[in-house]
């Protein structure tokens, strides 16, 4: 009964690197396109201190450092430290004369020179050593390729009959919470699948990826060796190809994976040479757009060549220009369907509509993120790019739904005395169980989970004064 | 009091025998007296809009796409080639700007109403006044209540004006009628005092269409030609007599707006020097140009100083400052250029001042067209932005024979004023 | 001697509960669910008729909601 | 499919003056036209590296023309280079190691290829810096909805300021500061009074170099951060910047002259006639002996 709302998080790529042990980091920064990576998520200050510091081998002294920012932006300044420190891209070090000092990670400073000035061996072996390809593809036909890909996984999630994936990507599906699985039956989309589904692609891309990262140890897969891999790719050019020599056999598996995902193209499982596609090289954009995901980001589909479909009128009325049938499911999440022409499908957003998608667990930003992310390229040209009646109203019908709260708890009232009230009361709260209290009437409500534990205490206070 | 040609018109009709008389001399006057037939079909506003889908032409295909692409080329093409060759202008230019403040610019066909509009359009005026007329100055009238009185004086420096017309913004209530000829007359007084190298302007934003003035307008009219000033208007309502011959009189020009889009269009054409008159005197103007001096704030002998400028100024800041512009005369600082020296009289500048408005002395000739197939299909690269020419035309300088597109050669005209490939000579300027 | 008295607290606007008190006194759910008035934004009331109550208020906000589309 | 980010361009326009590069081979041998390059290029790359939507053009600027070394041509972004032979098959960063073979490739082409007529030691910087503005407005009309940019020039300049080219100059310089677009100066020789100007105006950032060897370094120290990095930053002062006028008659700086009221043409002495327009000038006092000792009278 107490409605439990099911979040999506979507994670950026520092906070989950931040939670990386300091020698897997040390691991990782061994390849020149982590290191890329890596450095261009970092806050635009710090990636000028990385810059400063690159050429330089003597520890500079931490004072000096300090120095490089007007006092006005001292604040920047303390971030910049603590995420290069907690990155382990820079070292404290102590100076000749005692000073403390910093200086870069050797490692990083080595690999971050090489990605920028060459040196070292290649990433990757191209597929000009297979000699040129007979099958080869255009960039149109890798992005067709790949958002066909990545649709069959999304109408996967809808439940669409025609849309089978595998058994590797299906558990993973399961395990990231977006889909559920009833003994002996079909899996069968989540709350948070929902909301899975109203995300950018970029970010939807990320999300499951990480996904896929949280569970690569358990497959057996080395975390360091998929990540630089996945990284590598997203630095690679679109409709080149790269050949799978030297690839490691857990990491032959991975790319097939990837190739699942629509990420890379491969002609054949056996073919000895695959195409990166947008969605890998947006891989590393989709980093970045997912922290600020849920709310400001204006990216579509960074990348996938897709411009936006929807045209959102005042009076209620959704033109999505869109022929995918996907799209339109996704649009009849939260809206009535009115009219279906060969090209636009016209819908209306109302209450009942806007209420049916949020007791599905989606949420009022979701709907208008998802709206505002897929606008028409007309609609961009106004600011704001929604009509702010139409946002304001659902999020007002959501807020309906949020007229009561509801929480379980046990009332204790008639206290006989302050003394006693006052005595209870601190040992619930102290049990962290406290909901509500009010003094004058001694009046207090607890959990139910602590309601035991404050019942036993009150019995112990009354025996024993 | 001169009412309007309109106005009185239709309070003679009122007399109804002498109705049928009014009608016949306006049919008789209007066309041949006021415009002649070419402009009357372009102020006619349905003109721009008569018959625009016989443009459009359907290919053999049946599509409109070719037609539409051809307009679109067409409009960017759309550019101002009436570049006056070598005429003399009037670099240094007095102008005033009377902005009508009666009760009609409450209305609200300009968003959010005529007056805030106005105000708004008129920052970016002054703005750009000075940024093409750097050694000119812009005085601000208002008119309300029949009477007409200065926001700003003349000066030369845009801040002022800026500042003066945002608190306008606030403060202005509209009111009464405006007065054309107290507005005329208060600029005059102090336009008949310019030097004759500088040319004296009068610029006119009109919304009323009656005035209401003290004595006859038509010999104020008579005064300021003779006085040479030149007197443009802008109106926002309709086309009113007085303002037709008090524009033709001074040589000015007259325009009645279509929409806020026009209206900026039209306030932006007044920012060109307009050509001298042949009768403008020339002359040498003395002139200084300071010496940026920085007192570095790690010196100890440094001691912050008063500009001049803010010594008459109740501004709340002290305006003691360590570096500035001192007078190569007299040693007065000021804090900031163009200016003209309180003590000594000297017109202070600096050198890029001076040349902001050399474009419009050496204005670059316009390129020749000439159709894309002329070019081998290797060759057909942008000169300057070395994109792809994929529109129909191209462009070609006259002097270097280098190829551009479209954007550029109105990038080039618009901005740039200078040939990117001639400069590669050692001829240039 | 201390009370104790198992149920669910509720936390609303005044209005809302001004409504709450109204059902309760109007036995509009078949029985009184109020334990106890809390102060302005609260109550205390029976679990068991919190799924009743939110159908009710949804009830009453379709009530106070009018389409604000024509199809 | 808009971005969220914005577009950085940054437009490098490197002086390869050939006579003053080749003066400079005898003066240091140790710092010649190829390291400053490599300075360049380093910088490119850090630039390039430094997030997705970075977009960088290299601009030569020779004696007779001002070449693009990057992007050039026949090669557009994003596109399929199609000659494997530009990749370096080490572990640099594709898109990196493509645009630096195209920029080698197009730097000796034009070093080998152009005969230098006439012995000027200027550079003709505008012509460059022109040609940079017209790039950065077609990247700036080509930019897809909802997207902004932000724009800079870096010049690297070695040999003398042409004097010449004032005019022209200062039309760039005034269309560069139109369209908000950053001037920043890098001088390895002496100071250059126009890009004084041009980084003063546009607000960019003005260097004269005390060691040309440490070229990359103070590239990447002071001009590779942007305009909203460099509010955080301490970085050198602005330079004094020599606001005086040189009068066309001869090429004095001066600091009270004559202007014409016509043509705006500066002299250093009261003349008659303006020599640039021809105009008679009305003398007030024709009276007098020496008018130049006379104070003209002034507009009130």
């Amino acid at each position: 009964m107490m409605k439990l709302r099911v979040q999506l998080q979507c994670q950026n790529l520092h906070k989950y690197l931040k939670e990386l042990s300091p020698d897997i980091l040390d691991r990782l920064y061994n390849h020149p396109a982590t290191c890329l990576a890596v450095y261009r998520e970092l806050p635009s200050l710090a990636k000028n201190y990385v810059m400063r510091m690159l050429f330089l081998d003597q520890p500079l002294p931490q004072a000096a450092v300090a120095l490089w920012v007007k006092k006005d932006s001292q604040k920047n300044h303390d971030e910049c430290v603590s995420v290069l420190t907690g990155l382990s891209l820079w070292h404290s070090q102590q100076l000749q004369g005692g000073l403390q000092g910093y200086i870069l990670n050797p490692v990083f400073k080595a690999n971050l020179r090489i990605a920028l000035l060459g040196g070292g061996k290649a990433w990757a072996d191209e597929g000009s050593s297979l000699g040129p390809d007979r099958h080869a593809r255009d960039i149109d036909s890798l992005d067709r390729y790949a958002m066909e890909r990545w649709e069959v996984i999304l109408h996967f999630m809808v439940g669409s009959p025609n849309a089978a994936v595998s058994q590797d990507l299906s558990q993973l599906l399961v395990q990231a919470g977006l889909m559920k699985r009833e003994a002996g039956e079909a899996p069968y989309i989540t709350s948070a699948g929902f909301q899975f589904l109203l995300l950018d692609t970029a970010s939807q891309l990320w999300y499951i990826t990480l996904q896929y990262l949280k569970t690569a140890q358990t497959r057996g897969m080395d975390l360091v060796e998929i990540l630089s891999f996945l990284f590598q790719l997203s630095f690679s050019t679109l409709g080149r190809d790269y050949s799978v020599e030297g690839m490691s056999e857990s990491l032959l598996t991975f790319l097939q994976h990837l190739r699942e995902f629509g990420l890379v193209f491969q002609r054949k499982r056996k073919s000895r040479r695959y195409y990166p596609t947008r969605l890998a090289i947006s891989l590393a954009a989709g980093v970045t757009t997912s922290s600020t995901s849920s709310t400001s980001s204006l990216s579509s589909t960074p990348g996938t060549g897709e411009t936006g479909y929807i045209v959102v009128e005042t009076n209620y009325r959704i033109y999505a220009y869109t022929t995918s049938e996907l799209q339109i499911a996704l649009v009849a999440l939260f809206s009535e369907m009115l009219y279906r022409f060969s090209n636009v499908v016209v819908a209306q957003v109302t209450r009942e509509s806007v209420q049916q998608a949020i007791a599905n667990g989606i949420t009022a930003q979701q709907i208008i993120h998802f709206l505002r992310t897929r606008a028409h390229p007309v609609m961009l040209k106004q600011t704001p790019v929604l009509p702010p009646t139409i946002t304001d109203q659902i999020r007002l019908w959501e807020l309906e739904r949020d007229r009561l709260q509801f929480s379980e708890g046990v009332l204790y009232n008639q206290f006989l005395s302050q003394a006693d009230f006052e005595v209870l009361r601190d040992r619930a709260q102290g049990l962290g169980c406290l909901v509500w209290q009010d003094v004058a009437q001694r009046v207090l409500v607890v959990t139910p989970q602590g309601h035991s534990e404050v019942k036993r205490f009150w019995k112990r206070q009354k025996t024993h004064p | 009091m001169t009412k309007l040609w309109q106005r009185s018109c239709l309070s003679v009709c009122v007399d109804k025998q002498s109705c049928f008389r009014v009608i016949l001399r306006l049919l008789t006057l209007w066309p041949s007296d006021v415009m002649d037939e070419e402009t009357e079909r372009a102020k006619r506003w349905e003109g721009g809009y008569e018959r625009t889908w016989e443009v459009l032409r359907e290919d053999e295909s049946g599509s409109l796409r070719a037609s539409v692409e051809e307009i679109l080329f067409q409009s960017k093409r759309k550019r101002v080639i009436k570049s006056h060759e070598q005429v003399r202008l009037g670099m240094m230019r007095h102008l005033y700007v009377v902005i009508d403040c009666s009760r009609t610019m409450e209305d609200q066909d300009l968003k959010p109403n005529r007056l805030t509009s106005t105000l708004k359009l008129m920052e970016a005026f002054v703005d750009e006044y000075f940024d093409q007329n750097p050694i000119s100055q812009v005085g601000i009238i208002t008119t309300k209540n029949k009477r007409a009185e200065k926001l700003t004086d003349l000066a030369g420096n845009p801040k002022k004006h800026i500042a003066a017309l945002k608190k306008a913004v606030v403060d202005t209530v509209c009111g009464g009628e405006p007065s054309l000829y107290n507005a005329l007359n208060l600029a005059l007084q102090s336009l008949k005092h310019m030097p004759g190298h500088t040319s004296r302007e009068i610029l006119i934003v009109l919304s009323s269409l009656t005035t209401c003035d003290p004595a006859n307008i038509y010999e104020l009219i008579k005064t300021l030609t003779s006085l040479k000033v030149r007197v443009s208007v802008i109106g926002l309502s309709a086309e009113v007599r007085v303002c037709t011959v008090l524009t033709r009189e001074t040589g000015g020009l007259y325009h009645v707006i279509l929409d806020e889009s026009h209206f900026k269009d039209l306030l932006m054409m007044h920012v060109k020097p307009p050509p001298a008159s042949s009768s403008s005197e020339c002359s040498l103007i003395r002139m200084g140009f300071p010496q940026h001096a920085i007192a570095s704030p790690t010196d100890q002998d440094a001691k912050p100083s008063f500009s001049m400028s803010h010594l008459d100024s109740s501004s709340s800041d002290a305006g003691l400052s360590l570096g500035g512009y001192f007078c190569p005369q007299c040693h007065a600082k000021y804090t900031e250029l163009p200016v003209e020296c309180k003590v000594c009289g000297l017109t202070l500048v600096s050198a890029p001042h001076l040349a902001r408005s050399f474009h419009h002395l050496f204005p670059l000739q316009a390129f020749t067209e000439s159709p894309v197939e002329e070019l081998q299909q290797g060759d057909r690269f942008c000169q300057a932005c070395q994109g792809e020419l994929k529109d129909k035309f191209t462009f070609t300088c006259p002097s270097c024979r280098s190829v551009f597109c479209v954007e550029c050669d109105l990038f080039i005209h618009d901005a740039l004023h200078c040939c990117p490939c001639c400069i590669h000579t050692h001829t240039a300027r | 001697m201390v009370n104790v008295h198992k149920g669910v607290l509720v936390e609303c606007d005044p209005a809302m509960k001004q409504f709450l008190l109204y059902l309760d006194e109007t036995m509009a759910l078949g029985k009184k669910f109020v334990l106890k008035d809390l102060d302005d934004t609260h109550l205390f009331i029976l679990a068991e008729v919190v799924q009743t109550l939110q159908d009710r208020v949804g009830e009453l906000m379709d009530q106070n909601s009018f389409p604000i589309t024509q199809k | 499919m808009a971005s969220e980010e914005e577009v950085n361009l940054l437009v490098i326009v490197v002086d390869v003056n050939p006579i003053w590069w080749g003066q400079q081979a005898h003066r240091e041998p140790e710092f010649t036209l190829s390291r400053c390059l490599d300075a360049v290029v380093v910088m490119g790359n850090s630039h390039m590296a430094m997030s997705r939507t970075n977009k960088l053009a290299v601009i030569a600027s020779h004696c007779q023309d001002s070449p693009f070394l990057y992007p050039s041509k026949s090669w557009k972004a994003g596109d399929n280079g199609g000659d494997d032979a530009s990749f370096s098959g080490d572990g640099k960063y594709e898109l990196l190691s493509v645009t630096n073979n195209l920029i080698a490739e197009e730097i000796r082409n034009i070093l080998s290829k152009t005969e230098v007529r006439g012995n000027s030691t200027d550079t003709l910087l505008a012509g460059s810096l022109a040609k940079a503005l017209c790039y950065i407005h077609r990247v700036s009309k080509e930019l897809e909805v909802g997207q902004e940019m932000k724009s800079r020039i870096l010049v690297i300049k070695a040999a003398e300021d042409c004097a010449l080219q004032y005019m022209n100059f200062m039309n760039v310089i005034f269309a560069a500061q139109k369209q908000n677009i950053l001037i920043d100066a890098c001088v390895l020789a002496s100071d250059s009074g126009l890009l004084q100007q041009a980084c003063d105006i546009t607000g960019g950032l003005y260097l004269r170099l005390p060691q040309k060897v440490a070229l990359a370094q103070y590239l990447l120290w002071v001009f590779l951060p942007d305009s909203e990095q460099r509010s955080q930053l301490v970085l050198p002062p602005p330079a004094h910047v020599d606001y005086r006028a040189a009068c066309f008659c001869h090429r004095n700086l001066i600091e009270i002259g004559y202007v014409c009221s016509v043509c705006l043409s500066i002299f250093c002495n009261f003349s008659p006639i303006c020599t640039t327009c021809e105009t008679a000038f009305k003398i007030q006092l024709p009276q007098m002996v020496k008018p130049k000792k006379k104070k003209l009278k002034q507009s009130m």
